[in-house]
């Protein structure tokens, strides 16, 4: 079970959470406006080792937090 | 002791104490003592709780596996007696029936905790209270922290160690999820069973079998213990031990006869907890981490008694170029039974350690460690929630089968679906619409956000105006649709569709943080119901109920509507008059009646989803989910209306821009064709070749025909098509009021 | 928990606004103001507070959206059931500070658990959802 | 010797060299198809499968064994159902037993917007030649005696789709066809041998590099599942792909007794007994990205408590061990397959949770595309730049299934 701190209603499991995904982020040789919008919406950088993502607190306070995650070994890393 | 069944005489109770109660074993009776588990009770009773094979009593081999109580693959080792226990032997070859008897526990649903669990916070948890466990926990002890011993001995089975780190224990009161600091794991060390011929036979007992024979006060008749691999095990007709066979200092077959055989040689380390965990907060200790060497490469006989794998399997594998331990496992099917490689693991390693050359690493230890039922494994665990509108029973009273759309219980209809949809044509009718997303936003900054979320203009809706939006996703696509209601200059309410609501209080809240700008957000979806009063009638029916005067097309407005209070929005899916009363969740059963008993003289009904699904597809209104995909942009389904590209931004502009030049290929079309409509998802031909599909289809009474909307998804777009081995006409809705006559009646 | 837990509609009063202008109210003796979040009040009466009698909440915010809000159903809890209904139904520490507000999954139902200062705790959860939390914790 | 034994066939091992026509990546079912198809279709042996780990040590290892075509746009169907027909002569072709079984798929609903989507299902499935069909409780029964139609009282069983060619065969066994077929007409297959790069030429990709040396090669193939995003990186070429673990466990093992692939997209799980008598079962994948392998108690919880409506007896069964493969999952949820902006280099890729039943026809597709340097029509839909052009290919139906 992985537990996730929120900030506003504490440690939690993160089932009570919904994944909001990686924060895009495109990489800065892509340079054509439209190519970066392409690369934006549909391709992902699908980190192995820690990204930082968006969590939904849909249990709790229903509010984002993002945090970081070490996705090679599916770890939150608390600060 | 006599002798029953196969058994042989081959022990002697020393114990004086009185039997504590029978078990049946194969339909026989067998007495017990106090403390026996089933394993020892067959033992006593001078029988092998299973067909035979090597025990260790410990839980470590699956050698002791029966039928317990209609369960099979129990480990007897491990099982209490209790009296009036029923044991069956599983079958030597091939493997026990499934028992379709469901356990007491399904007769209800699985929604009632029938399995106590319990999720507790611990500090640090030791597996295992032998001498190891217990210095560690000593040791944690003095360090100042709570420690917990989980004992298999005291009940306490440690099923798996997860990330967390979680340890899930199956204990006699239930399931305990342990959440904790920090795990050791100090589980010891197995005994090594014998890898030879003839060592799937009755009456072999590894030292630590002995030693808790032993403490039971069994004797073992005629026993002989060896203390190196055996190069034979003899065994009687009945399959018992008459015998083994050893190799003296010259090499030579000595044959020794005994009626039990110890085997004492050497051990194992216990590490399959903390191997099938990366978590670092997971320590093993004591005999469960020491290497002990690899006994010798086994020559002949089973060597996985789980699966029956020989030494011969593996050759056979191994010749055939499976040279890898990974390999040699998957192909021979080895380790992959009860034990899991428990306790065959070393002579495997030794195997490929021979034919290779070098030593391999263990194979990746899976869990679970312990076998748990799945009636276990889900205990307190729930699949789903669903929701409720408060007019559930209204509408149960009024007769409407329900059916669960979008996470909640909805009415499919109310037994009359003609006359429902007849009611809304001719008449007034209500739809229980409680499910529709709900959001108050405010602020300065309220039009800034309603401008970049939505590609429709919202700056110049007017107050106490409202606008249909579609909502779209960064890739153009269409993620929901709803109105736009304006309440003052900085404040709205939103709509979004049942299914879409919980994802838009997301979306919204996503952005306005993203984006930083001022703005609240209350999201009220289950804090308000709401009833759409819909057809020619409506407009009366609210007369009646005291709304002098109702409100115009696309115009909302708060009233006391009967007493309740209410938000009223006129707008329309059904294509008649419609007036949306959203109103407070614990007051809508009284406004419900209200509406009811009133509209009776106007000739009310209510209306189902399935009614209501094909009376807006006479007007040609696409439900997001059923007609559209999930790629579907607003040109695709003809919305292009409700997109002002000329905006500065609003999510999914970029991409709408990018895609823009490039050729349309796809679209959604309206079709009719002669009635009976087609079923929905019905190919759509043209030149004998499918061109797309049909995603909504229905026999419109009103028009006498089906009308249709449907995808084809290939250039150029036909004039008519073939569906069901019919012609129909492509035909832009909506089919009926084509100028919105009636809804803004 | 063996006995049939009953929710009743509870009336409520919900106040969004900035955190700062939140901060700053003192509410109304008699009610329990839950903190949902920094920007987010939910407001019930105590004892016997009728919330929806309480008019004149005021917060330094024009644009705070205050409303009523009667999505919710509740159920008053003695320590015992609280503890009852935590040990088997919540995966996730209680708080030990009282009063407080603790927020989260409870028999897998999104919940607020209001815990009070005499150990007494108001369960609430969406009246939507009531049904199928009762279910769970009979 | 036991018969799993006795009916494998060897395995032809070779010295590496440093230089081949293809090398392929990943010594997983689609690259040893790939290279299977090379050899038998085109003549094309001199070809390397480069394998980190052993072969099918990935995902191949790690799946549920089912394959079917019953999916919801005609471009997956045809790809899939000329899978399964590949699938059906793979035994006669290669000479290996795959324990393949043909034993139907019925797919429960629990609603009527369900039944609707079932409906259109059974209808495009038909018309694309795909036996797909809708049967009624009743016939369910019939079918599936074991399963409780009420759904315990809370997902009663309104109808299902009888996807009546969907099958099972043993995911090592399938690898291993494809492995010794490749392997006997001189196809290299390197174990343990990790690719830690690429050799470029400017944008063309010209080898591998790997811990033990170069490999220089007239096309690189990926065929990596799990680590494809970073892999595609060597070659600048970025990638509409998220990795997600997918989890599964079986039972110890029972007397054959249950026929058919029972599957539920409301509960998103799906149950069959396997050739070995275990019963396997399985759920959507983790919402969460991620690499771990690790395998959670609370997907075995969550997927016991789900199987466990419509199936009661199975709570009386034991559970023997859990499982994690990684699931690359593409934006639109179709799979990747054909060219790259990198010349030198093409991939298949973005196999969600459906790549087992691709096997066939995704390694007989590459190998063409390789051999004629064209992307054969039937993977045209699936090609990488689709989403530059607008072609997405969304399939509803089939997101979050096996």
């Amino acid at each position: 079970m992985l537990w996730v701190t929120c900030p506003r209603c504490g440690h939690r499991p993160i089932d009570e959470f919904k994944f909001g995904g990686e924060i895009p982020d495109v990489p800065a040789s892509i340079t054509d406006d439209a190519a970066r919008d392409l690369d934006r919406v549909w391709m992902f950088n699908n980190v192995d080792g820690v990204t930082t993502e968006r969590w939904f607190h849909e249990g709790g306070c229903r509010r984002w937090m993002t945090l970081k995650r070490d996705t090679h070994l599916d770890r939150v890393i608390e600060d | 002791m006599t002798d029953i069944s196969d058994g042989q005489p081959q022990v002697e109770v020393r114990s004086s104490a009185t039997p504590a109660g029978r078990i049946v074993i194969d339909n026989q009776p067998i007495e017990f003592f106090a403390g026996d588990t089933v394993a020892i009770a067959a033992i006593r009773a001078g029988q092998h709780p299973a067909t035979g094979g090597t025990l260790c009593l410990a839980g470590d081999c699956g050698n002791c596996c029966a039928i317990v109580d209609s369960t099979p693959w129990v480990r007897t080792c491990q099982t209490k007696a209790k009296p009036g226990l029923a044991v069956l032997r599983q079958p030597a070859v091939g493997a026990p029936a499934l028992n379709l008897t469901p356990p007491k526990s399904a007769v209800s649903s699985p929604i009632a905790a029938v399995i106590d669990v319990r999720h507790i916070n611990a500090d640090v948890i030791v597996v295992g209270g032998g001498a190891s466990g217990t210095a560690a926990a000593t040791q944690a002890s003095a360090d100042g922290h709570t420690v917990t011993i989980l004992d298999a001995n005291e009940g306490n089975e440690v099923v798996g160690i997860y990330a967390g780190p979680t340890v899930i224990v199956r204990t006699p009161e239930g399931m305990r999820h342990f959440h904790a600091h920090e795990v050791i794991v100090a589980t010891g060390a197995a005994d090594l069973q014998p890898a030879c011929e003839g060592n799937l036979s009755k009456g072999i007992y590894t030292a630590g079998a002995a030693a808790t024979l032993a403490e039971t006060h069994i004797e073992l008749d005629n026993a002989l213990t060896v203390t190196s691999q055996p190069v034979r095990i003899v065994a009687d007709d009945n399959g018992w031990v008459s015998g083994v066979v050893t190799a003296d200092a010259d090499g030579n077959d000595v044959l020794s006869d005994c009626n039990s055989l110890i085997v004492d040689l050497g051990h194992m380390g216990r590490d399959l907890l903390s191997r099938m965990t990366d978590e670092r907060a997971v320590t093993i200790v004591g005999p469960a981490a020491e290497h002990y060497p690899l006994p010798p490469c086994p020559t002949s006989g089973i060597v996985c008694s789980c699966s029956k794998v020989t030494v011969e399997d593996l050759d056979g594998v191994w010749l055939r170029g499976f040279n890898e331990l990974e390999l040699v496992k998957r192909a021979a099917l080895f380790g992959t039974g009860t034990c899991q490689g428990g306790v065959c693991m070393p002579y495997l390693r030794s195997f490929v350690a021979d034919r290779a050359g070098s030593v391999p690493e263990p194979f990746t230890a899976r869990p679970i460690s312990r076998q748990l039922t799945i009636g276990e494994a889900s205990a307190g665990a729930y699949a789903d929630n669903f929701r409720m509108s408060p007019l559930h029973d209204e509408h149960l009273k009024l007769g409407a089968q329900m059916d669960r759309f979008g996470g909640w219980w909805r009415p499919w209809n109310y037994g009359d679906v003609l006359g429902e949809y007849w009611a809304v044509r001719e008449a007034v009718s209500l739809g229980d619409v409680s499910t529709l997303g709900k959001m108050v936003v405010s602020g300065p900054d309220v039009v800034e956000v309603l401008e970049r979320l939505y590609p429709n203009n919202v700056h110049d809706i007017k107050v106490g105006r409202s606008r249909y939006v579609l909502l779209l996703n960064e890739r153009g696509h269409l993620l929901d649709d709803g109105m736009i209601c304006r309440e003052s200059e900085t404040r709205f309410v939103l709509t979004f569709t049942s299914g879409g609501a919980s994802f838009a209080e997301m979306w919204v809240r996503d952005w306005v943080e993203t984006w930083g700008l001022d703005c609240h957000i209350l999201d009220r979806t289950t804090s308000l119901a709401a009833i759409n009063v819909t057809g020619p009638l409506a407009g009366e029916l609210l007369r009646r109920v005291g709304v002098a005067e109702p409100p115009k097309f696309l115009q909302h407005r708060h009233e006391t509507v009967a007493g309740v209070p209410c938000h009223i929005m006129r707008l329309s899916f059904t294509g008649e008059a419609s007036f949306e009363l959203h109103h407070p969740v614990h007051r809508s059963v009284e406004l419900w009646q209200t509406l009811m008993a009133e509209g009776r003289a106007l000739g009310i009904k209510p209306h189902g989803l399935q009614a209501l699904f094909g009376m807006r597809l006479e007007k040609g209104h696409v439900i997001v989910g059923m007609d559209t995909e999930l790629d579907s942009s607003p040109r695709r389904i003809g919305m292009e209306w409700a997109v002002k590209m000329g905006k500065p931004y609003f999510v999914g502009l970029e991409a709408l821009k990018r895609v823009e030049p490039l050729p349309d290929h796809r679209r959604l079309f309206g079709f009719t064709m002669a009635s009976p409509a087609p079923v929905e998802g019905a190919p759509i031909y043209h030149d004998g070749t499918i061109v797309g599909h049909v995603s909504s289809s229905f026999d419109s009474p009103l028009l006498g025909k089906a009308v249709m909307l449907g995808w084809i998804k290939r250039e150029p777009f036909p004039d008519t098509v073939t569906i069901d081995g019919r012609t129909a006409t492509v035909s832009a809705p909506p089919f009926y009021d084509a100028e919105g006559r009636r809804a803004r009646a | 928990m063996p006995e049939q837990l009953r929710f009743a509609h509870v009336d409520a009063r919900r106040i969004v606004a900035k955190p700062a202008a939140m901060d700053a109210v003192t509410w109304p003796t008699g009610t329990i103001a839950l903190r949902i979040a920094d920007d987010d009040v939910l407001l019930i009466g105590a004892g016997t507070t009728d919330i929806t009698a309480i008019t004149d909440i005021t917060v330094a915010d024009e644009h705070a959206i205050i409303s009523d809000d009667a999505g919710w159903s509740g159920i008053w809890l003695t320590s015992a059931q609280v503890e009852s209904i935590a040990l088997r139904h919540i995966h996730w520490p209680l708080p030990p500070q009282r009063p407080v507000l603790a927020q989260g999954l409870i028999a897998a139902i999104p919940s607020k658990l209001w815990l009070g200062p005499d150990g007494d705790a108001l369960l609430l959860v969406a009246t939507v959802s009531v049904d199928e939390m009762q279910e769970r914790l009979s | 010797m036991n018969e799993f034994v006795e009916t494998l066939l060897d395995l032809h091992w070779h010295e590496p060299k440093s230089s081949y026509d293809v090398v392929i990546v990943g010594g997983g079912g689609h690259g040893l198809a790939t290279a299977y198809y090379l050899a038998t279709r085109h003549g094309i042996t001199n070809v390397a499968v480069v394998e980190a780990n052993y072969i099918g040590s990935g995902n191949s290892g790690r799946n549920t064994t089912i394959i079917r075509a019953n999916y919801g746009i005609p471009e997956s169907i045809r790809f899939y159902q000329h899978s399964m027909d590949l699938y059906k002569t793979l035994e006669d072709d290669t000479g290996c037993w795959i324990m393949h079984n043909t034993k139907g798929l019925i797919w429960l609903a629990h609603t009527e917007s369900a039944m609707r989507s079932e409906r259109a299902r059974c209808q495009l499935n038909t018309a694309m030649g795909t036996e797909t069909i809708m049967v009624d409780p009743a016939e369910i029964k019939q079918l599936c005696p074991q399963i409780d139609l009420t759904g315990s009282g809370r997902y009663p069983v309104l109808g299902a789709s009888h996807h009546v060619g969907a099958s099972t065969a043993r995911h090592d066994r399938v690898v291993w066809a494809y492995a010794q077929g490749a392997m006997r007409l001189g196809v290299h297959v390197l174990q343990n041998t990790p690719v830690t790069g690429l050799l470029m030429d400017g944008d063309r990709v010209t080898g591998v590099k790997t811990a033990t040396g170069n490999i220089s090669a007239g096309v690189v193939m990926s065929a990596v599942g799990g680590d494809v995003t970073q892999f595609a990186a060597h070659a600048g070429v970025r990638l509409p792909i998220r990795t997600h673990p997918l989890q599964a466990f079986v039972t110890n093992g029972y007397a054959q007794g249950f026929g058919p692939i029972i599957s539920d997209t409301e509960l998103l799980s799906y149950v069959s007994q396997t050739a070995r008598g275990q019963m396997l079962i399985g759920a959507e994948y983790d919402r969460q990205q991620s690499f771990s392998r690790q395998s959670s108690f609370d997907f075995l919880q969550s997927c016991a408590t789900k199987v466990s409506y419509l199936l009661p007896f199975l709570k009386n069964l034991r559970i023997m061990r859990q499982w994690t493969g990684r699931c690359d999952v593409s934006s639109d949820f179709s799979p990747v397959m054909g060219f790259t902006p990198a010349p030198g280099f093409v991939i298949t890729t973005g196999w969600g949770t459906w790549g087992f039943k691709a096997i066939p026809a995704g390694g007989e597709a590459m190998a063409e595309l390789i051999a004629t340097d064209t992307t054969p029509e039937i993977i045209e839909p699936f090609s990488l730049n689709r989403f530059a052009t607008d072609h997405s290919m969304a399939d509803q139906g089939s997101t979050g299934t096996r």
